[in-house]
């Protein structure tokens, strides 16, 4: 492997130490170091070794060009920068000569040597080891080929949520084919629920409607509503997706959305769904009047024909007969290039914080709860009510970070809260007069307007009250106050604790990530974090990508976010899915692991090592396999095969090894030695 | 009869095991009479080394090596082997990685004499340890000076061919005694130096029967400490440590199908450097723990991990011993 | 079942009723409570007040002797809440905190005592019953049912919080001791302030604040419909029970809420006589309540007129145990 | 051979991660022993024991492991798979007498140049406190020779 | 660590964490007060973590008497203001109901840390005769003396010194709980009295030199 068994230079090395100005050859004797890479490492093959003052300079470059053609040169080291910097430049000046641009090797004697040594003599003698480190490495080299993988055109979204919509909207704009799949029975998502949104007030309904409306029309977008995603198989522009069409028992094809099986629907059922649980909806059921698809679903669980055979009412009374008692699942497979994963968030649940009592005092609400009940559509139509239905509140506690920033719960802000309470604050100051108390911690309202939006809040005289609420409780009264809630709570600002007698509370509850999270991101072979929301590929610079090539996210599947914020996370999924589309066919670096099918004994270890799933298993022939494209070219399985059957290129065993006997080959010089230590 | 090629046999530190394995070929043996001289085999008859020392260089055809370099003598015979026979076999595990014997070079030269001359078990009250050169009325006596480091075969002299296994396979001695007749007489063509005959490419799960899954190791443990075994799934992911995955296959799997683990006497697989390296690697690769507690606590069931992942490739390994043995004299 | 058993100073005199229908449950439950020798005061939350090292010392010297005594039964029960708080957090950072493990060691060594953490697992009664006995087994052992009885479970703090083992799923809404009170056929009321506070030391140091906190309870429990009150600390018993006529008077109510410790209740129930529960020895006589006990009510059917339209919207559904999907 | 003693140590790098904290500390200037020569690979998951134990063996006196931090690999999880490697890997240097200390896993983000200096300035003082390894030169002969494959029957 | 050490410099004043006291108005170094909660309460207080939400104060029963909340002694405490700490009467009133422990988002120990506030204010001599730090004295004193509590003993002696509000009641409720055999007029005694006092001893020599 290492050991060569050519002594007399088979290979034909040319070795270029860059001067990088004085940035390297101030530090390093690049003379001496060239003059001793054409002596000492001769016998590895070496031919020509040369310094200049700019290797990476279009000169520089010509210089390497001509030695390839007149020197015959088969492998080429370049002493200079960080690989990162300029290894694209010296392949690129292989190429043009004619080499493989994989037969270059960089040894980066400026950030590794020249910038970080002190003592000159040793920082040349470090150059030289790295030269020869370098040189052994490449003459393993092996000439490569990068791998062409063709662009599907169409892509998947998962999630019909605002960000999901938006995202859709703009591939679709832009004459691609999309999926949506939604698991619900219509898109809409979250924002679908509320009633008015933060900072401007206008209701969520207006403008989400029109583009739900278009998303349904457009002619490029194909919409798989009360559908989950089974399988992901694949890999950058080729993933393959089966997905469940549950079944709606409504044939859609003759469904005229009339609804009057809704209305003669016998069986009323609390909406857990779409109405968070204050409201009642029917057994065969639309979630809400603007629902795209507007089809009903019927709710199999809760249809009195399913529980005792009879009834039928919804098939008796629709005229075109599109009621489907045997209606079945359905699986489809759909072909995609790409994947944008707008899955979004679920709500904390209350019940686990028992002191804020919701659950067991009826006047305790979720965010959510109230929201549908501000919404002019919702079960109270945007009355604000107790839980009696018909009493409004003539004071209202709203409580922040109810299961945020809470080890206890979650650690994390959910940054929509604050806003969102704010507009509670509005909403029942503008609707009922009541009082209103907020209890905060830290009041974050950092974005265009939202800051306006608290000044107008405080105008509004609603009390606001600095203290996170140590307990609600409707007991320990003073007689007067019964039927009221106590809101107890230190405010840290007089630094006194009070008892702050209320009507109605609302917690503004966490936004969590899915309950599934983890599941979906295995499915798709991307990593969460540690409370469960998707990992991007960079937090700042690449936002909207994975670690997945051609899986991308936005909205709250990466975070809590707003609705702004989402969107633009939609959009800018979607403009890297169609520069993706855009260039039909993608290059990958061809630095892949392969697996020697006649060395593999089929142990399997290497099997579950893999987390873009690139490792299969054929159980006919024992043999595990690499699919290439799929692999990422970390190079784990390599290590980890028992039998060295798989290795990786551009990495393997022979170059990494030979690197290392190759540094080790100059020693750290004791006569150039003073204590090395900083 | 001097016209018949010539064929030695050694053993140099081993068990004797291998030569048992060669006379278990049965009349396969009379193929070796009738096509050899066998001139040299202190095992199955009386020979001088001298006479060997008489010989021309390269005078003999095949020479069988079994056994490690463990001092001096075992080293000299070697050398003078290497020098009078055309083709030298590396022949058994210890001849080729060490082996049993190998695992010596956990300890120093001191340790190892520590342990055999002067432990409760030795009748030993002098002390007496052994003098390799020796004044006596009658002249100098000297014995072979005990090196400080085990050596296989390869580490000490040139070896043209390699036979695997603890001890060698009786077929596959069988088969090879068949491929240097047929090249005696023509009818085939030496395989290139430094194959190691009999071995396959790949390792013992190859020839492994037992049922096998993606690999998630919670908990190591050992035979003796397990109820039952299942007879039907792989040993390592019953928490068994079987060297089988990293193993040269060759042998057909014979542990695993019995149920015991594979110890690993074939050696490493094809292009692989160091054996103990490529069960660290794959087994730390399946333990299913992130904690790093956690993982000392998995880790802290396997008993000896050098002595399992060692145990016949020690002194073959990329290491081979211990610091302090080579500074040892 | 053999258990390690540390009364508490309280239950010497001022709560012997806690500490006697205790005992008398013994050989119903057949468990046994093996005393530990020649025990100390824990300090309550007095001693700590003053020195630290010290008051870790006093306490281990009851978990070293328990450490002596311990054969097969390695469990240290407490009954007094604060008694049990004290002994689980030494327990606890006798074996988180090495400076203080080694310092309070040393001091022991002055008494030629030694404690190695983790040699003693301590639990309060409750937790004991509820978890290691079961509640099935006690529903089995009960013999007169107090049918009609409303009872309201008081918990007080210190056996639930800080709950330095984790043995409760949530330190803020406990079901001990409503399962309990169901068990043994009473019914269990809503009492929202079950787990606050009964004012532990302070009618000591400030009569109105403790006045006004045991004002809180004793409405709450009054206003919850409950016919008395049950509780598993010597503390809060002494609280509400004592200091009620002068609450009475300092706010001008009239309330006679009883409290009886959990262990009376259970005893009643497994029918045991009140006096071998040493029932009687609260001050506020909890005798009309208990009269009730036994007497079957009638139930009369509610008149069948037709309900006014129910308007109100539905409240969140409560899973039935609700920490295990959690 | 003075009696003075100068470490060599061989580093092991991510390419995603401490590789680039390398060029960091390079940017920063940050100074740090030049004992150390480091090797690129794609992901401390390639990190193969054989590479510890071939340096080692052929005149390094210790070995550094680099990665990205715990949930930051680049490759999502496999960190943890080198992790475990120099586990296990340091279990089996002890028998043989080499001090565990000689191998050091180190997670440095790519943006921890200065951290990344500090800790291989760290490790070279370590090395030269635990002296040399000084492996005899003549233990690595033919040990790198494939084995090539029999035709014969098997 | 050496909050409490007799060594004079660490006497010059409340200011002092045990490093050297700042001079006046500069905060003092955080690391100084982190070791200073460290040296109070036992395993990790977490209080660097406190975010001043006010949880501890709204959850404490006893926080109508309180000058400062918990959460403000904090604040004052990382402020350097130490001796308004240890004068302040907070930790006397904590009943340790442990409401504040459990429901403090950032799992401050706060309960414990009251308790080692108390025994600091009592060993720099910061308790006004106060009726809490008496009652402990009193209380501390039985114990030493009989190794068990002994109420009686202890309400007398607590009341002689703080009369209580409404004598009559008291003396009603006592002669009560005296006629239902809920109170002795001896105390009980326990065997290993010297080896307590031995322990105890030895205990208070580590806490000096603690």
């Amino acid at each position: 492997m290492t050991e060569t068994t050519d002594k007399n230079g088979d290979h034909r090395i040319g070795v270029y130490v860059c001067h990088c100005g004085s940035n390297i050859a101030g530090v390093v004797n690049v003379y001496e170091t060239a003059k001793w890479a054409q002596e000492h490492l001769a016998d590895q093959g070496v031919v020509v070794a040369k310094e200049y003052k700019f290797m990476c300079s279009s000169l520089g470059q010509k210089l390497i060009e001509e030695d390839i053609k007149n020197e015959k040169l088969d492998r080429v080291v370049v002493a200079a920068c960080s690989p990162h910097l300029h290894e694209k430049t010296f392949r690129g000046a292989a190429s043009r000569a004619g080499l493989n641009p994989y037969l270059v090797e960089m040894a980066s004697v400026r950030e590794q040597v020249s910038w970080v040594t002190s003592d000159n003599a040793l920082a040349t003698e470090k150059a030289k080891a790295m030269i020869s480190g370098a040189v052994a490495r490449v003459r393993e080299h092996q000439p490569l080929d990068p791998i062409q993988v063709p662009i599907n055109p169409s892509t998947l979204i998962v999630g019909g949520g605002i960000a999901g919509i938006q995202a859709a909207l703009e591939i679709a704009n832009s004459g691609f084919h999309v999926y949506i799949v939604e698991r619900e029975p219509s898109i809409g998502g979250h924002m679908a629920q509320f009633d008015k949104t933060f900072p401007t007030l206008d209701c969520a309904a207006c403008i989400l409607t029109p583009r739900m409306s278009e998303v349904g029309m457009h002619p490029n977008i194909e919409l798989l509503t009360w559908s989950e995603v089974e399988n992901v198989e694949g890999y950058l522009g080729n993933y393959s997706v089966t997905v469940r069409k549950k079944a709606r028992y409504v044939d859609t094809s003759l469904c005229t959305s009339c609804g009057i099986c809704e209305q003669k629907c016998p069986r009323k059922v609390i909406d857990e769904k779409f109405n968070a649980g204050i409201g009642y909806r029917k057994a065969i059921y639309t979630p809400f009047e603007q629902a795209v698809p507007k089809y009903p679903v019927l709710d199999r669980d809760n249809c009195t024909y399913f529980e005792k055979g009879t009834c039928k009412a919804c098939e008796k009374f629709c005229g075109p007969g599109a009621i489907k008692f045997d209606d079945q699942d359905e699986v489809v497979t759909l072909n995609v290039g790409n994947v944008i994963l707008a899955t979004g968030y679920d709500m904390f649940d209350a019940r686990r914080i028992p002191r804020y009592g919701y659950g067991y005092l009826p006047n305790v609400f979720t965010s959510l709860e109230f929201e549908r009940m501000c919404n002019a559509a919702g079960p109270t139509n945007g009355a604000i009510v107790m839980r009696d239905g018909k009493t409004p509140p003539k004071t209202v506690g709203i409580i922040h970070c109810v299961g945020s920033r809470d080890h206890k719960y979650n650690t994390y802000c959910s940054s929509i809260c604050c806003m969102q309470s704010l507009k509670f604050a509005h909403l029942v100051k503008e609707r009922t007069g009541a009082d209103v108390f907020n209890f905060y911690i830290d009041m974050r309202t950092a974005a265009k307007d939202y800051d306006e939006f608290y000044q107008k809040v405080l105008e509004e005289g609603t009390n606001l009250i600095r203290g996170k609420v140590a307990e609600v409780t409707d007991g320990g009264l003073f007689d007067g106050l019964d039927g009221k809630l106590i809101i107890q709570v230190e405010d840290t600002l007089i630094g006194r604790q009070r008892r702050i007698p209320v009507d109605m509370v609302i917690l503004a509850i966490a936004l969590e990530p899915r309950h599934d999270a983890t599941y979906v991101a295995h499915q798709f072979g991307i990593s969460t974090d540690v409370h469960g929301w998707f990992t991007e590929k960079h937090p700042k610079l690449d936002p909207v990508a994975t670690m997945t090539d051609g899986i991308f996210i936005a909205g709250c599947a990466s975070g809590p976010k707003d609705i702004p914020a989402s969107v633009s996370q939609g959009s800018a999924a979607a403009a890297r899915v169609v520069s993706y589309i855009q260039q039909k066919e993608l290059a990958l670096e061809p630095v892949r692991a392969s697996i020697n099918a006649e060395q593999c004994s089929g142990c399997r270890i290497c099997n579950g090592l893999c987390p873009f799933n690139a490792i299969s298993f054929d159980a006919e022939k024992m043999l595990s396999e690499v699919n290439q494209a799929l692999c990422q070219g970390c190079g784990t399985c390599v290590a980890a095969c028992p039998a060295g059957a798989i290795t990786g290129t551009g990495f393997t065993n022979q170059q990494i090894l030979a690197q290392i006997e190759g540094l080790m080959c100059v020693p750290v010089h004791l006569e150039a030695a003073q204590p090395a230590v900083v | 009869m001097t016209d018949k090629p010539k064929f030695a046999m050694y053993w140099a530190a081993s068990c004797g095991g291998c030569e048992i394995a060669v006379l278990n070929i049965h009349e396969k043996i009379l193929d070796v009479d009738k096509n050899f001289d066998v001139v040299f085999w202190p095992v199955a008859m009386d020979a001088k080394y001298k006479d060997v020392e008489k010989m021309q260089d390269g005078e003999i055809l095949l020479t069988l090596f079994n056994g490690s370099i463990r001092n001096q003598e075992n080293e000299h015979i070697a050398k003078m082997l290497r020098q009078k026979s055309k083709l030298l076999v590396a022949f058994g595990s210890c001849a080729n990685e060490g082996c049993i014997p190998g695992l010596a070079n956990f300890y120093t030269k001191k340790q190892i004499f520590d342990t055999v001359y002067s432990t409760p078990t030795t009748d030993n009250p002098e002390g007496t340890r052994p003098q390799f050169n020796f004044e006596v009325p009658e002249g100098k006596l000297s014995i072979p000076v005990f090196n400080p480091v085990l050596r296989p075969l390869d580490s000490v002299v040139d070896v043209d061919y390699h036979i695997s296994g603890c001890p060698p396979e009786s077929h596959q001695i069988a088969a090879v005694i068949d491929v240097v007749i047929s090249v005696l007489e023509g009818k085939a063509e030496l395989p290139p130096k430094g194959t190691h005959l009999g071995v396959g490419a790949s390792t013992v799960c190859d020839e492994c029967k037992r049922k096998r899954n993606v690999k998630q190791i919670k908990y190591f443990t050992r035979v003796q400490e397990m109820k039952e075994i299942d007879p039907e799934l792989c040993l390592l992911e019953q928490g068994l440590i079987c060297n089988g995955p990293a193993t040269a296959s060759g042998c057909g799997a014979l542990c695993p199908a019995a149920g015991a683990i594979c110890a690993g006497c074939y050696g490493a697989a094809p292009g692989v450097l160091d054996f103990g390296a490529r069960m660290v690697s794959s087994l730390a690769s399946v333990v299913d723990e992130k904690d790093p507690r956690k993982i000392d606590i998995v880790m802290d069931d396997i008993a000896d991990p050098a002595g399992s992942f060692y145990r016949f490739a020690l002194a073959g390994s990329l290491l081979q011993t211990g610091p302090a043995s080579w500074t040892d004299n | 079942m053999k258990y390690l058993f540390y009364p508490g100073c309280s239950l010497e005199c001022i709560s012997s009723a806690y500490y006697e229908s205790l005992l008398a449950l013994q050989n119903k439950l057949d468990v046994e409570f093996e005393e530990i020798e020649d025990w100390n005061c824990c300090g309550a939350n007095e001693y700590i007040a003053l020195h630290r090292i010290p008051s870790y010392a006093l306490i281990a010297r009851n978990l070293a002797l328990a450490e002596q005594q311990v054969d097969g039964a390695k469990t240290l029960l407490a009954a007094c809440s604060a008694c049990y708080v004290n002994l689980a957090r030494t327990a606890k950072y006798m074996g988180t905190d090495r400076e203080l493990n080694t310092k309070v060691n040393d001091a022991l060594s002055a008494g030629g005592l030694h404690y190695t953490a983790g040699t003693v697992q301590v639990r309060h009664i409750l937790d004991a019953l509820y978890k290691e006995i079961g509640i099935c087994k006690i529903k089995k052992l009960v013999e007169r049912p107090l049918t009609g009885l409303r009872v309201a479970a008081y918990y007080g703090c210190m056996v639930l919080r800080p709950d330095p083992d984790q043995r409760w799923r949530d330190p803020e809404n406990p079901t001990a001791l409503e399962e309990l009170i169901a068990a043994c056929g009473a019914e269990p009321v809503d009492f929202p302030l079950r787990t606050h506070c009964c004012s532990g030391h302070m009618p000591q140091i400030s009569t109105e604040a403790s006045l006004e906190l045991l004002r809180r309870l004793v409405e709450s429990a009054v206003k919850s419909g409950a016919d008395l009150l049950i509780t598993t600390c010597p503390l809060c018993q002494l609280n509400i029970d004592a200091y009620q006529d002068e609450m009475n008077k300092f706010f001008g109510t009239s309330y006679r809420m009883p409290i009886l410790f959990f262990t009376q209740l259970m005893g009643l129930a497994f029918g045991l006589s009140p006096d071998a529960l040493a029932i009687g020895r609260e001050v506020v006589s909890s005798a009309p309540a208990l009269a009730r006990i036994g007497v079957k009510v009638e139930q009369i059917p509610p008149p069948v007129k037709r309900p006014p339209k129910n308007t109100s919207l539905p409240m969140p559904r409560m899973p039935k145990a609700y920490g295990e999907q959690l | 051979m003075t009696d003075h003693f100068e470490p060599l140590i061989i580093g092991f790098t991510c390419n995603w991660c401490s590789y680039r904290a390398a060029d960091m500390a390079g940017t920063g200037r940050v100074k740090y022993p030049p004992n150390i020569r480091l090797v690129r690979l794609m992901c401390s998951g390639r990190l193969d024991p054989t590479f510890v134990l071939k340096a080692l063996s052929s005149g390094a006196d210790g070995a550094l492991i680099t990665g990205c931090h715990p949930g930051e690999c680049h490759y999502i999880e496999q960190n943890y798979k080198a992790l475990r490697r120099v586990h296990l890997l340091k279990r089996i240097l002890k028998p043989l007498g080499i001090d565990p200390q000689r191998v050091k896993l180190v997670w440095a983000s790519a943006a921890e140049g200065v951290y990344l200096a500090k800790e291989i300035t760290n490790f070279v003082e370590e090395i030269r406190a635990l002296g040399p390894l000084n492996w005899p030169v003549h233990t690595h002969v033919s040990k790198v020779k494939p084995r090539q494959l029999a035709e014969v029957p098997r | 660590m050496a909050v409490s050490s007799p060594a004079p410099e660490e006497k010059v004043g409340p200011q002092s964490f045990g490093k050297a006291s700042p001079p006046p108005g500069s905060p003092p170094s955080q690391t100084a007060v982190l070791d200073f909660f460290r040296s109070i309460s036992p395993g990790l207080p977490n209080i660097e973590f406190c975010i001043q939400c006010g949880s501890c104060g709204g959850s404490c029963p006893a926080a109508a008497l309180m000058d400062h909340t918990p959460r403000r002694l904090f604040a004052l405490i990382r402020a350097g203001e130490l001796e308004e700490v240890l004068r302040s009467n907070t930790p006397w009133y904590c009943v340790s109901c442990y409401f504040c422990m459990v429901r403090c988002p950032q799992e401050i120990h706060i309960t414990d840390i009251m308790y080692g506030l108390k025994t600091l204010a009592v060993q720099r001599g910061y308790t006004r005769r106060n009726k809490a730090t008496d009652l402990s004295r009193t209380f501390a004193g039985f114990i030493e003396r009989f190794g068990r509590s002994f109420d009686l003993g202890i309400a007398a002696n607590h009341y002689l010194r703080h009369p209580p509000s409404d004598l009559m009641g008291s003396a009603k409720m006592g002669s009560e709980l005296l006629f239902k055999g809920r109170l002795k007029l001896t105390p009980n005694k326990i065997k290993g009295i010297p080896q307590l006092k031995k322990i105890l001893k030895r205990a208070k020599q580590l806490e000096a030199v603690l």
